[in-house]
């Protein structure tokens, strides 16, 4: 319970991410997958910066002249994450516009259907 | 000069990157852009030459992003194994534009021939960058952008397959770079760092302290990077993408793109982890199952394919298989062949699906069966279908036979002599599914009936490329003593 | 100078060359030439003994199939010799006028006379080696003699006869191995003289290889049944040279065996006797039950045999004293192969006008034919061991040879051996008296002196020479001794010169033989075996469904193992196939696993099963197509499928079939779910996890 | 300069079949000269480099230690390549008539030539790396001509071929591995390679020599790889009978006996008791193949059985492991060389000049094909082993092996099968000359003798089988020196 307490950031993390997981795995529905990859990708996010974060240090932005560097929590974490974000929008952008291609040549985005219709 | 010549590793990804894939959508002209890109590919495959030299002469070399050094900058480091790779990353690239260039419009719509090779030296680009860096995280980030170069190939040809793959591809695609990027999460928290020396260094220091947190995420990188490289029991996005991109594209996605993954999981296992700790925990054991039982059904499987591409996909997942078979051994010899045989692998398969694509294209079919007696109509391009078979199946000389040997040699010296049988029997399979379409073509009376003798063959001009990758397929074979030593002396063991 | 052993060699396998192509030109030079070179090979026999009777000859020639040719002539190889050059002439004589009618003459002469090279090869060879070679291209020579009728029943006569006589050759080839293996040398003297130092055991495997070899050929009990049909398959002079001649290379190799190589040893002389008195007892009865005139001289063959078998066990068993014993051996096969020679060519004459040999046709047929019923006889007597005929001179020396054992050892098995001794000699009365009454004495309304006059002068010739030689050597029986004598020895046992034939005891002996087969003859025979009726005799063959050796145990025995052993081995032949075949069938199963098991179509068929009238036929596999429209139209038409499916569950009895179709249809459903993104992404879920387990838990 | 001459035998081959697979540089018209020339040429070669090569190493490509390939003529490889060289020679007289009938002469005599030239290879090679090479590619060279009728069971069996082919190749590189692993040398020295026996893991070497042997085996047929052999009877009949006498199953043999006297040696097998778990087989095989024959109606097949069971005569030779054993195995190699090509190339005429496969069709064909059938029974008196043949001469060896090995098994199954070979060769024999056919008549004769192109390689082997048997010393001294190089 303990570790629970000092790294629920953490946890959540993981919870989100089997969450996105089984959303990912059990939905049919390409939206839906979408969505559950998402999430999935922010729970890394979050893990990722919760890394990052020092309770009680500052976030390395220097306002009133310039403190220890053990002051600042690592800005390493965030700054990647950014890129991290990047790369998952760009993903799901590419994703949708390919669920928009799907629904257009199937007529459904319901992958079981769209299996169903396998003509090989 | 030498400053100059450290600094194309850097200056091709840049190339390919600004000019290939940003700057050339704004030309209008088509064929002006096609033109630029097939320029551009050939000085990158240039500049990759001198590299190789270079290395060959004086040794590895580390480029550092702006004169940062780690582990504040992020670092390409250049030595035999990363020069040797990108070499035939280019070399294949440039052969694959080339054979493009005459033949891509039959498979595409005009309108995408442009966006096509675009997306290739975008690919190339971010291939490029995940064999030269250092950087976990910039790793990543090229690998990310190698999948999306990717699926752009395969949805290139706007069927509803081709989406239907696509999407599969992605999908699993991203599964994975999540999991790579959980472990980066991990070990970030373990090191602080994200060059991999450092990270090392950190991990060394460290390691029993937080051996479980190190085994997790080595397990996620080996099964994320596994996905994206179709590691057997998670290849099953591999066989409808390969089968339904353009013919050019799935030599590219089987050629290069499953191998990049490769030597970065090569990279994080050794750079990062260090071989003692790889060695300690069981993920080499895991490799050699997953490597060996993918050598065998994949073979199995593609044994029971209809469609030609289809087949020769399948037969991707089996040679993949070899490759994590070598790193399974966890001794040098074993480390040395997978990266000889992705080079050797690159070529082979590259050829395959060029001459796989070419029989599709002139015949229009698409099924094993339909291909009987096609050695009558299109002698010249069975025959290079057959050298690159004959290289999987294992004849002495070629690259294939080398590979296995040499594979066998380090699983003897592993002392496990049972995976020399898995070995065997998998090329005995190869001979099976390869054969007889090789004896279909060239033989047999009702198949030669009412076909004409090179009535459908392409001209000798748009079978070069092919032609040479072949040509350099044999030409590593026979010069194996020395590739061999050359990737020794740049291994990261 | 050519050298004379190479000469009689070479000149009859030039003549079988020659002769078939000459043949083709001109038959009577072919004659001419196939009887003027056996009888220059004879001239050439009878020039060897003034160096014969001073001591052996050899010669050799090197490097000849890797060991050399080595020839060698003692007295008992120019006994053998003598006979056989006197045989092949007058057979060749015979021949011209016998074989006419045939088919196929060219190569009859050719095989004749490479029989002759090769028999004569036989009886030079000292080289055992040598030996073998002659003796299997003897035995393939004479094989074409055998089946020269090229029917049915010489063919199964011929491959009766070859088989035989490979696995004799390959038994005999066995021996020299194991010989050569013990000694080192192939020359006969020197195995003989290495044998010395052999273990016995290893001695009597030799032997046993070796007389099985021989004895094959040499018609001894139980390897002897080829012998009545080959005889009566193949043409007459060719009967008469393979019973006069051939039957003796075995019997020779015998000798060279048990006397030669073995030293005389005592065992396996017993062992040879023994078979001897066997050969005797059961050649004299069949020979006695038989109709077939050939049939009956061949099963004498077999038993004369016996009693030349018995000679040769008698020298053993006699050890130094048993040169009367060997004498008598040799004496009997000079002798048998006269009277059998002109026994064998008087029934080719026979059969060469009738075209028939049974006896219940022919009886009666030489009632008037004077000069064939002298010639006849004499051989007749001759085999019958009557005083001034030849067969009287070896059978008393053999008789003799017995007594001296019984003295020797003591031994009733020896008295036993008299009584049987006895018993051959008054058979061969009885089949001799039953072959010569029938033909000769009864009369037959049929034959009334019509054929008169076929029988040329040039094919009397050999007859009249036989007879003249029969008598010569029944009443001067040391005129042949002291030939064989000159040289004092032959094979280490002394020959003793000047016997007395004409003694009392043996001339009561031979009396009682007399009077007891002419005793079997009339009680048994002519009681038995004979059947008269409106004038017509009818013989009978009471044997004709008995247990053969051949007919009932060799060849089911052998034809069982193999069928047995094809059995087998053709399992064998197919195992890899059929093993590779179900890895092929495990290993589709396993390959098709990821290929989805498309149910569409198995269910669209099982729809038309159900009602095939009201589908549409376009909806088989065609109805996907990009738009919305048609996808709601293939559920529509999915939903009606159902809907029919229900309705048809009302109304058709829903057999296993269906029920099968259904279940194929829910595991296919399953099974496009488990194969789509979903089961990708469970599957890489379950790889996570198997890998974490085996990292952490193993 | 002496080096080029040494390996043009390798060379001539390949160059000739290309030019003569393009109609552009040899005209229809001289293609068969052309591929006389070629072959005598290549036989005056062969001569040259045997007696001037002495004993001459020659590297052509040095990869790395292992993927050397290189050449190197010693004594057995002269035998086998003079074999090779004279038997050719015939085989392609022999083609040239045969083969009108067959038609696609031209892809055929490429192929022909070619595996000439691979059968140079494997006759010279020095390592055993470059006759696996040569080995491989001896499969695929001969493979078209298996298939040459293209019909459907030819394709099968042609698969069944290349199949079996290859799982031997399998077995042999599993072998080869273990080997190079142990040994990190394959360069054939009489004897065995030195210091392999020091090798502490026995049972490593144990295997690698089993599965190398068997690997082997599959080309020499031995049981149980050997059901491609009659399959590949569908072949036209030079080819079978190159295939039989020398191409494909002696090359098996070849390698067995190098493998067996020059990687691991004699000394060495018998401490590993390699040749234990072998026998079984190579008996298996002598009396499986002959007893099978005994059911075959066809012709070829019978033929094709018989060769299985004689294989294994040779090969229970070379496993032997004495003097006397290697020897008889050699004899017998180029003994049934020269037996076999005969038998087919009589088989092949009778197909030839009349049509008929079968042996229930053959009666009374003797009288009109008289020399070919007197041929053929020279021939199967020979393989019976009936002196005064050759035959007989190889067998006496074996069977004297047998003894200096203690196993008078050995000489009875050689006995038993001999008498088998007898029961299955001579019906066809007799049923040539002694029976009648179904409308025949007195002096009815009609010359059925094949033309004189097929005619003149019969006589001239069925000359060669006895004179061979008269004089074998020519060869046993030929062969004296290879037992002397390896014991």
């Amino acid at each position: 319970m303990l570790m629970v307490q000092n790294s629920y950031i953490e946890v959540g993390a993981i919870i989100l991410f089997g969450i996105g997981f089984m959303i990912l795995l059990l939905n049919n529905n390409m939206i839906k997958k979408i969505i559950g990859m998402n999430i999935m990708d922010t729970s890394i996010f979050l893990l990722f910066i919760s890394i990052g974060y020092i309770h009680g240090k500052e976030a390395p932005i220097i306002v009133d002249g310039e403190i220890n560097a053990m002051g600042y929590v690592n800005p390493i974490p965030s700054g990647l994450m950014l890129t991290g974000i990047v790369v998952a929008v760009s993903v799901t952008g590419l994703m949708l516009a390919l669920t928009i291609k799907l629904y257009e040549k199937y007529g459904t985005i319901e992958l079981d259907e769209i299996m169903n219709m396998r003509s090989d | 000069m030498s400053r100059i010549i450290e600094l194309f590793p850097f200056i091709t990804i840049l190339l390919l990157l600004i000019f290939g894939a940003f700057l050339t959508p704004l030309i209008k002209k088509k064929s002006s852009i096609v033109r630029t890109n097939i320029a551009i590919n050939i000085i990158t495959m240039m500049m990759n030459l001198v590299t190789l030299v270079y290395v060959n002469n004086y040794g590895t070399f580390i480029f550092k992003f702006g004169h940062y050094g780690s582990p504040f900058g992020i670092i390409f480091h250049i030595g035999p194994v990363e020069v040797a790779i990108a070499m035939m990353f280019s070399f294949v690239i440039t052969m694959v534009s080339w054979y493009s260039f005459y033949s891509i419009e039959k498979e595409i719509e005009e309108k995408r021939v442009g966006f096509y090779y675009i997306l290739n030296s975008l690919l190339l680009a971010s291939l490029l960058g995940i064999v030269y860096t250092y950087d976990v995280f910039n790793g990543y980030v090229f690998l990310e952008l190698s999948t999306l170069a990717a699926c752009g190939i395969i949805i290139v040809k706007d069927k509803k397959e081709n989406i239907k793959a696509a999407i599969k591809y992605l999908m699993l695609s991203t599964l994975g770079s999540g999991l790579v990027l959980m472990g980066i999460a991990f070990i970030y928290s373990i090191s602080g760092h994200l060059s991999m020396e450092y990270i090392h260094e950190a991990i060394v220091a460290s390691s029993l302290a937080k051996e479980n947190l190190l085994l997790i995420s080595i397990v996620l990188f080996s099964i994320g990077l596994g996905i994206k490289s179709a590691m057997f029991p998670m290849h099953v996005w591999l066989p409808d993408a390969h089968t339904t991109a353009p013919s050019p594209s799935s030599a590219i996605l089987s050629g290069l793109v499953i191998k990049a993954p490769v030597i970065f999981l090569i990279k994080i296992y050794y750079v990062v982890y260090g071989f003692e700790f790889v060695n300690s925990s069981r993920i080499l054991q895991l490799m050699l199952i997953f490597g060996g039982t993918g050598m065998i059904m994949g073979s199995l499987f593609a044994r029971r394919q209809k469609y030609l591409k289809r087949l020769i996909a399948y037969s991707s997942v089996a040679q993949m298989g070899y490759i994590f078979f070598g790193i399974g051994l966890g001794n040098e010899l074993g480390l040395i062949m997978a990266i000889y045989h992705i080079l050797a692998h690159g070529l082979t398969k590259s050829s395959l699906f060029l001459s796989a694509g070419s029989f599709i294209e002139q015949t229009g079919f698409k099924k094993i069966e339909d291909f009987k007696g096609i050695g009558k109509e299109m002698p010249v391009t069975l025959g290079i279908f057959t050298l690159s078979a004959l290289s999987l199946i294992g004849i002495p000389v070629l690259p294939g036979f080398i590979s296995k040997w040499n594979l066998a040699l380090a699983s003897i010296d592993s002392g496990m002599i049972y995976l020399l049988i898995v070995i065997l029997l998998s090329s005995l399979l190869n001979a099976v599914y390869y054969f007889p379409i090789i004896i279909n073509g060239y033989f047999g009376e009702d198949n030669l009936d009412g076909k004409v003798f090179k009535s459908k063959s392409k001209p000798i001009k748009e079978l070069i490329p092919v032609i040479l990758l072949t040509l350099a397929m044999i030409a590593i074979g026979f010069m194996s003593g020395p590739v061999i030593e050359f990737i020794r002396s740049g291994i990261y063991m | 100078m050519i050298n004379k052993l190479v000469l009689i060699l070479t000149i009859p396998f030039l003549t079988a060359g020659l002769s078939y192509y000459v043949g083709k030109k001109s038959e009577r030079i072919r004659d001419l030439l196939n009887v003027i070179s056996t009888s220059l090979v004879f001239i050439l026999i009878i020039m060897l003994y003034p160096e014969v009777s001073k001591g052996t000859i050899e010669y050799s020639i090197h490097n000849i199939m890797g060991t050399g040719l080595h020839l060698k002539v003692d007295m008992l190889r120019y006994a053998m010799l003598f006979i056989s050059g006197l045989a092949w002439f007058l057979a060749t004589m015979f021949s011209t006028q016998y074989i006419t009618r045939y088919r196929h003459r060219n190569r009859y002469y050719m095989f004749f006379m490479l029989t002759y090279a090769f028999t004569l090869g036989v009886f030079m060879s000292d080289n055992i080696l040598n030996l073998f070679t002659f003796f299997e291209g003897m035995s393939l020579a004479s094989y074409a003699l055998v089946i020269h009728d090229e029917d049915e029943f010489s063919h199964d006569a011929g491959i009766s006869y070859l088989s035989m006589a490979l696995a004799g050759g390959l038994i005999l080839l066995m021996g020299i191995f194991l010989a050569f293996d013990y000694t080192n040398t192939l020359e006969i003297s020197g195995i003989a003289k290495g044998m010395e130092n052999v273990s016995l055991a290893k001695q009597y495997i030799l032997g046993t290889l070796f007389i099985i070899g021989f004895g094959i050929k040499a018609s001894m009990f139980p390897l002897h049944t080829w012998l009545p049909q080959t005889y009566a398959a193949a043409p007459a002079p060719a009967t008469a040279i393979l019973s006069a001649i051939l039957l003796k290379t075995g019997l020779f190799g015998v000798i060279i065996t048990i006397l030669e190589i073995l030293n005389g040893n005592v065992v396996m002389s017993y062992v040879v006797f023994g078979i001897g008195l066997i050969n005797i007892l059961l050649g004299g009865f069949f020979a006695i039950m038989q109709r077939n005139i050939k049939r009956i001289i061949a099963y004498s063959s077999m038993s004369q045999t016996g009693f030349i078998l018995l000679g040769i066990g008698l020298v053993g068993i006699l050890g130094n004293h048993g040169g009367i014993a060997l004498l008598g051996t040799i004496m009997y096969m000079i002798n048998h192969a006269f009277f059998k020679l002109l026994l064998f060519f008087s029934a080719g004459a026979i059969y060469m006008i009738l075209k028939e040999m049974s006896l219940n046709v022919i009886w009666g047929f030489g009632k008037h034919k004077k000069k064939l019923k002298m010639f006849f006889l004499i051989g007749v007597l001759g085999i019958m061991g009557v005083p001034g005929f030849n067969g009287y001179t070896s059978k008393t020396l053999i008789h003799e040879a017995i007594i001296e054992a019984q003295h020797l050892t003591h031994s009733n098995f020896f008295n036993i051996a008299e009584m049987i001794f006895y018993i051959g000699g008054a058979m061969t009365v009885a089949y001799m008296l039953k072959l010569f009454v029938a033909i000769f004495i009864d009369e037959n309304k049929n034959y009334y002196g019509q054929y008169k006059n076929r029988l040329k002068k040039r094919a009397q010739l050999p007859l009249m020479i036989l007879s003249v030689i029969i008598v010569f050597i029944g009443i001067f029986p040391n005129s042949i001794v002291r030939v064989l004598g000159s040289s004092g020895k032959i094979l280490s046992y002394n020959i003793p010169v000047d016997i007395k034939f004409f003694t009392y005891e043996a001339l009561i002996s031979s009396v009682i033989i007399l009077l007891f087969g002419g005793f079997i003859y009339l009680f048994i025979v002519r009681r038995v075996l004979i059947i008269k009726k409106d004038d017509q005799l009818i013989f009978l063959n009471p044997s004709y469904n008995w247990f053969g050796l051949e007919k009932d145990l060799y060849y089911p025995l052998f034809t069982s193992a193999f069928k047995g052993f094809s059995i087998f081995f053709k399992f064998m032949d197919v195992l890899l196939i059929n093993i590779v075949n179900i890895i092929i069938k495990i290993s589709t199963f396993i390959g098709n696993i990821d290929k989805v098991i498309l149910p569409k179509l198995e269910w669209d068929k099982m729809i038309v099963v159900v009602d095939s009238k009201k589908m549409n036929t376009d909806i088989n596999g065609k109805i996907i197509k990009t738009s919305t429209l048609a996808k709601e139209k293939y559920i529509s038409e999915k939903e009606n499928i159902k809907n029919k499916l229900v309705e048809g569950k009302e109304k058709i009895i829903e057999t296993n079939e269906v029920k099968n179709q259904r279940l194929k249809h829910i595991v296919g459903n399953y099974n496009i779910k488990l194969s789509s993104i979903t089961f990708s992404v469970f599957l890489m879920g379950f790889v996570i996890v198997i890998s974490y387990l085996f990292i952490f838990t193993i | 300069m002496k080096n080029i001459l040494v390996i043009l035998p390798l060379i001539l081959p390949i160059i000739s079949a290309v030019a003569i697979s393009s109609s552009k540089i040899i005209k229809d018209k001289y293609l068969k000269l052309f591929v006389a020339a070629v072959v005598f040429l290549n036989f005056a070669f062969i001569v040259n480099a045997n007696i001037f090569s002495d004993l001459e190493i020659i590297h052509v490509i040095t990869v790395n230690e292992f993927l050397d390939i290189y050449f190197h003529i010693d004594q057995l490889g002269k035998l086998f390549s003079y074999m090779a060289g004279f038997l050719w020679i015939l085989t392609s007289f022999y083609s040239f008539e045969y083969m009108k009938h067959e038609g696609k002469e031209r892809r055929y005599y490429v192929f022909f030539i070619l595996t000439f030239a691979m059968i140079m290879g494997i006759s010279y090679s020095g390592n055993l790396f470059t006759l696996y090479i040569y080995y491989e590619l001896l499969t695929l060279s001969t493979f078209p001509l298996v298939i040459h009728a293209d019909s459907k069971e030819a394709l099968q069996s042609g698969k069944k071929y290349i199949i079996y082919s290859f799982v031997g190749a399998t077995f042999i590189i599993f072998g080869m591995m273990i080997l190079f692993s142990i040994s990190g040398n394959m360069n054939f020295i009489g004897g065995g390679i030195k210091g392999i026996g020091e090798y502490s893991d026995k049972t490593l070497l144990l295997i690698s020599f089993l599965s190398m042997f068997l690997g082997f085996g599959v080309k020499a047929a031995m049981v149980p790889f050997h059901s491609w052999l009659p399959a590949a009877m569908v072949a036209p009949t030079p080819v079978s009978a190159l295939l039989h006498a020398v191409a494909v199953v002696k090359s098996g043999i070849f390698a067995l006996t190098r493998m067996t006297y020059y990687i691991y040696g004699p000394m060495l097998i018998k401490e590993l008791n390699g040749d234990d778990y072998l026998i079984p087989l190579v008996i298996a095989t002598i009396v499986m193949g002959s007893i099978i024959a005994l059911h075959q109606d066809h012709l070829k097949k019978r033929l094709a059985y018989s060769t299985i069971s004689q294989l294994g005569y040779i090969i229970l030779g070379i496993l032997m492991l004495n003097p006397n054993g290697l020897a008889g195995a050699l004899m017998h190699m180029i003994n049934h060389a020269f037996i076999k090509i005969t038998l087919f190339f009589v088989v092949g005429s009778i197909t030839y000049m009349t049509g008929k496969k079968y042996i229930h069709e053959i009666n009374g064909l003797g009288k009109h094909m008289n020399k070919s059938f007197i041929a053929f029974f020279i021939a199967s008196v020979s393989l019976v082993g009936i002196p005064p043949t050759n035959g007989f001469v190889s067998k006496w060896m074996l069977g004297l092996g047998a003894m200096e090995a203690n196993q008078v098994l050995y000489i009875v199954i050689l006995l038993f099968s001999a008498f088998l070979t007898a029961a299955y060769l001579f019906p066809v024999v007799i049923a040539g000359f002694f029976r009648r056919g179904d409308d025949e008549k007195e002096g009815d004769r009609k010359e059925l003798d094949p033309p004189r192109l097929m005619m003149v390689p019969i006589i001239m082997l069925s000359v060669i089988i006895i004179l061979l048997g008269l004089f074998p010393n020519l060869v046993i001294n030929f062969i004296d020196v290879i037992i002397v190089d390896v014991f």
